[in-house]
C-alpha cells in the first residue's frame, strides 16, 4: 500500500495547475448561459488541446490521444477542483455515446459524431426507459418498423434529460417484435428535429423539469443509422449502462459536501450556540464523517483495480447503493440542522446555501431511485457479488 | 375502557375528508401551490360549515367546546389531503387565549374567533428554537424585534405571538409598524412569513411571564397537532405506496409481489400504526391529564417525525422514478411531512425537552 | 375514547389487590426450585379457586368459570405486577393445548387433560418444529405410520423447550405421506416416558438450554390420542399458534424495562458522573421512550378491539414484529450505557441486574427469528393487512 | 498509487488465517470457552513461530519492523476465526514502549518482548472511561488502586497500565502487593481480569504526563485493532450467512433465493466494503501520517462498532433458529463483536473524542 504519487505525477500535477491558473481568465462563468455559448465552445476547445479533457480519445476523433491513465485523470480532477474553474463537458452525448461509438461504430458514424460531440457542437440526449419500462428496462415497446430504407418509430421515452438542448438522441427501440425480451431491441441514432418528435418537461419533486418525456409518431429514422447490429442493442447499451453507474457516487463529492456540513455547523446558531456546539448534531456529523472516509478509501481500493485491470469485486459493486445514501443523509443532516430555516427554498429571505441542501435532498433520493434503485442495486450485489441465485422464474399465471 | 374512537368523532373526520375530497383535491393543491390563494379562500370556506374555528371554542362562548382529541383528528384529514386550510394557528390561538387570557379576555376574543370576525395567526417559533437574531421583546404593552415562520399571518386579522421572556401576546396585524415579508418553504401548502415589529401595539394574555404554563400548553397543542397532520400525510403515502405496488408491473409481474417491495410496504404499516395510537394517546391525555401533556407531546412529534421521514422516503421509493416526479404529486406529502418535522421543534430538540421534562437532564 | 375503569373494576382490583396482600406468605419464591415444588402447586391451586389464574376454563375442567373479561384479566396482571408475586403457571400446556383441547378434543380428552394441566401436575411440551421445517412448519416429516391401533412415529422435533420436565407433548407428526403438504399431518398427544424418545438439551447463544432437540424411534402411540380429525393436525397446531403469538410483544414489559434503564442511567456513572447526563445516551432512551408508548397504546387499541369483538387489523398483525425489536433495542442501550460493564456475563464481579441486558439482547434475538421470524412477519403484514400479492408459484425447475 | 495489499501483506495474512485454521478452529475455541486454557497456550505457541510477537519490534531490537497495517492485518484474521490468541496486549505494550519509553527502556524491554522472555498485558479501561471507583494513583514509583479490564494479564509476565494523569506505566505481575479477579464477559475467546493494586511498583515509561501523546498513540493503535478484529469477524459472519443462505431450503427453495434474504447478505457486504477499506486506511495513515493516526482511531472503530452490530445480528437472522442455538457456533462471533464495541471506547464516546480533536467540541 503506498498513497504517495510518484515524482512524475507530481510534476504533471504541478503542470496542469500551471495550465489552469495561467488560463483562468477563458473560462466560462455562470453568467454564460446556454449549453453552446462561445465562450462555453472556446474553453472545451482549450481543454481538448492541452489534454484536460476528452484526454484518451484518439486525436483522429477530435481528442487529445493520450494513453488512458487513472491517476492523471485523478490529478485533472483535483486539480480542477482546487481551481474552482468548470471542467470539460461531461453530457451524455460525451460519457456515454463517445464509449459506444469507439467500441461499437461504424468507421463513418465515429468520424461524423465524436468530433463534434466533443467539441461542444453535437449535443445528445439518451432515449432508454419508458413509462413501463424502468427497472425492467429491456420491456421497453417503442417499436421501429422498417419501411422501405427507413425504421418507422412509434413509442415513448421518460427520464431524457437535456432533450431540449440537444441535437440529437441515442435510443433503444424494438426492431424484432418476435424475438425474446433482450434482443429484438436496435440501438438508433438520429436529429431531434426529426419530424414527428414531440418533448414535453418533465417536472419533478425540486420543482424543476431535471428530465422530460420523448414522444415518437411515425419518426422516420434511415436504417443506416444503428449503432451495432440490428436486434442486438441492449448489448450495446450495456457498454455505455456501466459507464453511467461509474458516475454515480463520487466520494470526494461527498467529503465536500461534509466540510460544507461542518463549516454551516460552525458558523449557524440555534439558541445563541453555534450548531457544532450540539452533541447530538455533532454525533452525528462524526458518524457520516466515518463513512464519508470510508467510501473515499473504498474509492481507491477501486481505482487501484481499474489500474491494474483487475475487477474491485464487492468493493465496486456497492458503489451506488452506498454513495448515494451517504449523500442523502449528509443532506438530511445540514437540513435538520438547520431547523426551520432548513425548509426554506426557492428566492427567499435568510435561505442558506441557496436552498441546495433541499434540492440535493430530493434530487438524492431521485439518484437512488434512478440508474438502478437501490432494490435493484441488492439484487446486484446479491446476485453477482455474492453468487446469490437469481429470482427463480415463476409458473405461468 | 375503550381506546378507539366514538361515533361521533369518526363522523367528525369522515366529514373534514369528505368536504377535503371536494374542495381540496390534488388539483385545488396544485393550484395553491401555483399561487391562486383563492383557492385556498375556497376551501376555508367550506370547511368554516363543518365549523372548525368553533370546534375548540368552550359552548360558552359559542362553540363546539371539543378538545384536543377532535382537532388531532381534522388536522389528520387536513394532513391526508395535504390541504392548505387554515386550522393549525386558530387552534393554538384559541388555545393559548383559553389558558392564558383574562375572563375579559376570553370573552372577547373567543366569541370573535367563533363567528369569524377575527381570524388568528400564530408566531412562536422563538419560544422554541432562537435563529437570525429573531425574537420579539416586550415593554410597555408594545412588541419589538422579529419572528420568523408565523404561521397564517398573510390573511389573518390578528396574531398570537410569544416575547423573549415567554409571555403571550396578541396583536393586530393591519398595525402599520408591521413589516411582513412571504418565507417560501418546501411545503407549498402552507403559508409562512416573517413579521417585524417597531414597537408594535400589543395585548399581553393574562398575567403570565416566561416558560408560562400557558405557553407549554399552546406548545403541545401545536406538536400533537402537527404530529397529527403527520400521520394523515404518512397514512396517504402508504396508501399511495399500495396501491401502486399492487398495480406497477415490471419482470412480468406486480412490483408488490417481490418481496423487497413488499417489506418496504410492511415495514411503513408497522411504523405507523403504533404511531397512530400514540397521537391519539396524546391528544386524548391532552384533555383528561394536563400535567402528562407536555411530555406526550414531544414524544408524539419527535416519534412521528422519524416515522413521517421513513415514510415520506420509502413510499417515493415504491413509487419508483413516477414517486419523483410531479406527475403523480406525491412531493407534495413527502415535503409537507418534511416541514411538519422542523416547525415548533425538531426531534433531537423535543426529546432534549422530553428529557428535561422527566427531570432526566 | 375512555381510558378510565368504570367503578366495578375499580373494586374488582381492589379485592385482587387485598387477596393478593392477605395470602403473599402462602407464594413460593426462586429457592423453591422444581416445577412441581409443592409449594408451587399449592400456589396454583389457591389461585385457581380464587380466580385468579385459569379464570375462564369451565369448573367442570378444573378451572375457576369466569366469563372471558378482557379487563379483569389485565387488572389481574397489573396487580401481580405490582404485588410482586409469582402469577399462575402459564406453560405451553396451559397456553396452548388446553385453548386446543376445549375447542377440539373429544370429551374424554378435556376430563383426562385439562384438570391435571391446570393445576401444574401434568406439564407439556411442544413438538411442532424440525430442523428442516422452520419458517416452513407445513414441510414438517416426522412420520406416523399406522400399525394396528398406533401410530409408530420416527423423526425429530427441535424447539422444544421444558422437553426435560415434561410428562406430555402435543406434537406434529406426518399421517398421510401422499396428502398435500397442509393436509396429512396430525395432531397427537403422548407421554414424554413413551419408549423410543430421546431429549438432547439444546444449547443456544445465551449459554443456557432453553430448548431441546426430540429424536423419536418407533414411538408407539394409540390412535386414540389424536386431537382432531387425522390429516387435519395443521389446522389444529394453528388455532394454538394464534395464541402463542399473541403472547409475546408485551408492552408492559417493555416498559418496565425502559423504567429500569432510566433507573440505571440515574445510577451508574461514566467518567464521574450519571450516565444520564451523556446527551447521547439520553436521546436513545427518549426515542425509545416514545416507542414504548407507542407500543402501549397500540396495546390498548388491540384490546379494545378484542373487547368488541372486533379483528385489531393491522394494529394487531404488527405486534410482535415491533413489540420483539423494541426489546431488543431497550437490551442493546442498556449494554451501551453500560459500556465494559455491559459485557459481563455469568457469576462475576460488577455486574449489573446479573447480566440480565446481555441475556435479553441474546434471547430477544431469538424472539425476533422464534415464532415466525421477521421476515415472515413482514410478509404477513403485507399480504394479510396490506392485501399485497402472495410469493407467485415458482416454474418447475 | 496503490491501495491495495502487497504480496507480503497477503502472505502474511493468510499464513496467520492457515494457522489458525489448524490450531484455532471452532472446537479449539470451544474448548477454550468450556475452560481449557492450555489450548489457547497451543495457539499462541504456534503463532509464535510465524513471529507474531516480534512484528511490531523494531529490526534494530531484533523484531520484523512491521507496522499497524500488518498488525491490523493479523487482527483481522484473529477475529475472522475468533481466536483466543494472545497478540492485542502485547501490540499495545509494544507500540507504548517504542512511543514512550527511553532509549534505554526501549533496549531493555523491546528484546525481551521479541524473544517470549517478556509477556505483556495491558490495563489501559480508565484513560477512556473510568468506572466502579477505578483508577491508579502513581506516587513515588507506585500504582494505587485499581483497574478493569485488563486484558491477559493472567497469562502475562508484565503489564503496561496508565495512572489517573495518563502516565503509562510497566509492572511485573508476579508482584505480591497485586490482586487479580476475573471478569467474565460474553467474550469466552479473550480473557479479562480486575487488578487492585497496593502501593504495587512501577515502571514509568518516559518522561510522559498526562494525556501524552504516547498514551494517544497506544489507545489508537488499540482501537485500529480492535475496528479490524470486528472486521474479520463480520467478514466470517457475512461468508457463513451466504453459505446458509445458498444451502438451506424452505417452501421448496433455497432460502437465499428469497429477496428478503438475499438483500439482508447485499446490505451486509455493502456496509463491510467501505468499512474494510476505512480499516486498511486507518492502519496505513497510522504508520504514514501520524497525526492523523487519532482521529481515524475514532472513525474506524466507532464505525465499525455500528457495521459490527449490524452484520452480527443481520447474519444471525439469516441463519434463523440455527443461528441462536450453539450448533454451529456463531454466537462466538456476535459476541466478540459486541465485546469489542465496548473496549477503549464505545461508538458515542469516540465520536465525541473525534469531534474534539477536529476542535469541533
Amino acid at each position: 500500500m503506498d498513497l504517495a504519487l510518484s515524482p512524475e505525477f507530481e510534476t504533471f500535477r504541478a503542470e496542469v495547475a500551471a495550465l489552469l491558473t495561467a488560463n483562468a481568465d477563458k473560462a466560462p462563468t455562470s453568467a454564460d448561459r446556454g449549453m453552446k455559448h462561445p465562450k462555453r465552445l472556446a474553453w472545451q476547445k482549450f481543454l481538448i488541446e492541452h489534454g484536460l479533457t476528452a484526454r484518451t480519445i484518439p486525436t483522429e476523433y477530435g481528442g487529445y490521444g493520450a494513453a488512458p491513465d487513472i491517476l492523471q485523470s485523478r490529478i485533472i480532477a483535483e486539480e480542477f477542483a482546487k481551481s474552482g474553474l468548470p471542467r470539460g463537458l461531461a453530457g451524455q452525448g460525451i460519457s456515454m455515446l463517445v464509449p459506444t461509438l469507439l467500441e461499437l461504430g461504424t468507421d463513418q458514424q465515429k468520424a461524423d459524431w465524436i468530433a463534434p460531440t466533443l467539441r461542444g457542437e453535437t449535443i445528445w440526449c439518451q432515449g432508454y426507459s419508458e413509462p413501463g419500462s424502468g427497472s425492467d428496462l429491456a420491456s421497453l415497446t417503442t417499436r421501429g418498423e422498417i419501411d422501405g430504407e427507413d425504421y418507422v418509430i412509434n413509442g415513448q421515452k421518460i427520464w431524457t434529460s437535456t432533450a431540449k438542448q440537444a441535437d440529437m438522441i441515442f435510443c433503444l427501440v424494438r426492431t424484432e417484435p418476435d424475438a425474446k425480451k433482450h434482443h429484438g431491441i436496435s440501438y438508433l441514432i438520429f436529429s431531434m428535429d426529426t419530424p414527428g418528435i414531440e418533448i414535453r418537461p418533465l417536472v419533478d419533486m425540486t420543482g424543476a423539469a431535471n428530465f422530460n418525456e420523448v414522444f415518437f409518431t411515425d419518426v422516420r429514422v434511415p436504417r443506416s443509422q444503428i449503432v451495432g447490429e440490428p436486434g442486438k442493442g441492449w448489448q450495446v447499451a450495456n457498454a455505455t449502462l456501466t459507464h453511467e453507474r461509474g458516475m454515480l457516487g463520487d466520494p470526494n463529492a461527498a467529503e465536500a459536501r461534509l466540510l460544507a456540513i461542518a463549516e454551516l455547523m460552525k458558523t449557524e446558531t440555534l439558541n445563541g450556540a453555534p450548531l457544532i456546539d450540539n452533541p447530538l448534531l455533532r454525533d452525528r456529523l462524526i458518524r457520516l464523517q466515518a463513512e464519508v472516509y470510508a467510501m473515499q478509501a473504498n474509492g481507491l481500493r477501486v481505482m487501484t483495480a481499474r489500474l491494474k485491470k483487475e475487477s474491485a469485486g464487492l468493493a465496486g459493486l456497492i458503489v451506488k447503493l452506498q454513495g448515494c445514501e451517504l449523500n442523502h443523509e449528509l443532506a438530511r443532516l445540514a437540513i435538520d440542522a438547520l431547523g426551520e430555516l432548513g425548509v426554506l427554498y426557492g428566492e427567499t429571505p435568510y435561505i442558506k446555501d441557496n436552498g441546495s441542501w433541499q434540492w440535493r435532498y430530493m434530487y438524492d433520493l431521485g439518484l437512488i431511485i434512478g440508474g438502478g434503485t437501490a432494490q435493484i442495486q441488492k439484487n446486484i450485489i446479491a446476485e453477482r457479488g455474492l453468487a446469490l441465485p437469481r429470482e427463480p422464474r415463476l409458473a405461468k399465471a | 375502557m375503550e381506546f378507539a374512537l366514538s361515533e361521533d368523532q369518526l363522523m367528525l373526520q369522515s366529514s373534514v375528508q369528505g368536504t377535503l375530497e371536494n374542495v381540496s383535491s390534488l388539483d385545488h393543491v396544485r393550484r395553491v401551490a401555483a399561487g391562486e390563494h383563492e383557492v385556498t379562500g375556497a376551501i376555508n370556506a367550506a370547511l368554516a360549515e363543518l365549523g372548525l374555528a368553533q370546534l375548540l371554542i368552550p359552548e360558552t362562548h359559542g362553540g363546539l367546546g371539543l378538545g384536543a382529541l377532535e382537532a388531532a383528528l381534522v388536522q389528520e384529514a387536513l394532513g391526508f389531503a395535504v390541504s392548505p386550510a387554515a386550522f393549525l394557528a386558530s387552534a393554538l390561538a384559541t388555545e393559548a387565549i383559553k389558558s392564558a387570557g383574562t375572563e375579559a379576555q376570553q370573552s372577547q376574543w373567543l366569541p370573535a374567533i367563533n363567528t369569524g370576525t377575527v381570524r388568528m395567526a400564530a408566531a412562536l417559533t422563538e419560544t422554541v428554537s432562537t435563529r437570525e437574531g429573531a425574537g420579539l421583546v416586550a415593554e410597555n404593552g408594545h412588541l419589538t424585534g422579529k419572528t420568523l415562520f408565523a404561521l397564517e399571518a398573510d390573511t389573518a386579522t390578528h396574531l398570537l405571538t410569544a416575547d423573549t421572556a415567554g409571555g403571550l401576546h396578541l396583536v393586530d396585524l393591519t398595525a402599520p409598524t408591521i413589516t411582513q415579508s412571504p418565507l417560501e418553504t418546501i411545503d407549498q401548502t402552507r403559508r409562512y412569513t416573517e413579521l417585524v415589529f417597531d414597537k408594535t401595539a400589543a395585548e399581553p394574555l393574562g398575567q403570565n411571564g416566561a416558560g408560562s404554563p400557558a405557553l407549554q400548553r399552546t406548545l403541545a397543542l401545536g406538536r400533537i397537532l402537527l404530529a397529527a397532520d403527520t400521520l394523515g400525510a404518512c397514512q396517504n403515502m402508504l396508501g399511495k405506496a399500495i396501491a401502486y405496488a399492487a398495480e406497477r408491473k415490471q419482470f412480468g409481474r406486480v412490483i408488490g409481489s417481490f418481496q423487497a417491495v413488499k417489506h418496504m410496504c410492511a415495514e411503513m404499516a408497522a411504523k405507523l400504526e403504533p404511531a397512530r395510537s400514540l397521537v391519539w394517546h396524546s391528544a386524548y391525555l391532552f384533555d383528561t391529564e394536563p400535567e402528562k401533556a407536555a411530555l406526550m407531546a414531544c414524544l408524539a412529534k419527535s416519534h412521528l417525525s422519524e416515522v413521517g421521514t421513513f415514510v415520506a422516503r420509502t413510499s417515493t421509493e415504491v413509487h419508483g422514478g413516477m414517486g419523483f416526479t410531479d406527475l403523480v404529486g406525491l412531493h407534495y406529502w413527502f415535503k409537507r411531512i418534511g416541514a411538519n418535522r422542523q416547525w415548533l421543534g425538531g426531534p433531537e430538540i423535543l426529546r432534549a425537552e422530553a428529557a428535561r421534562l422527566q427531570g432526566w437532564a
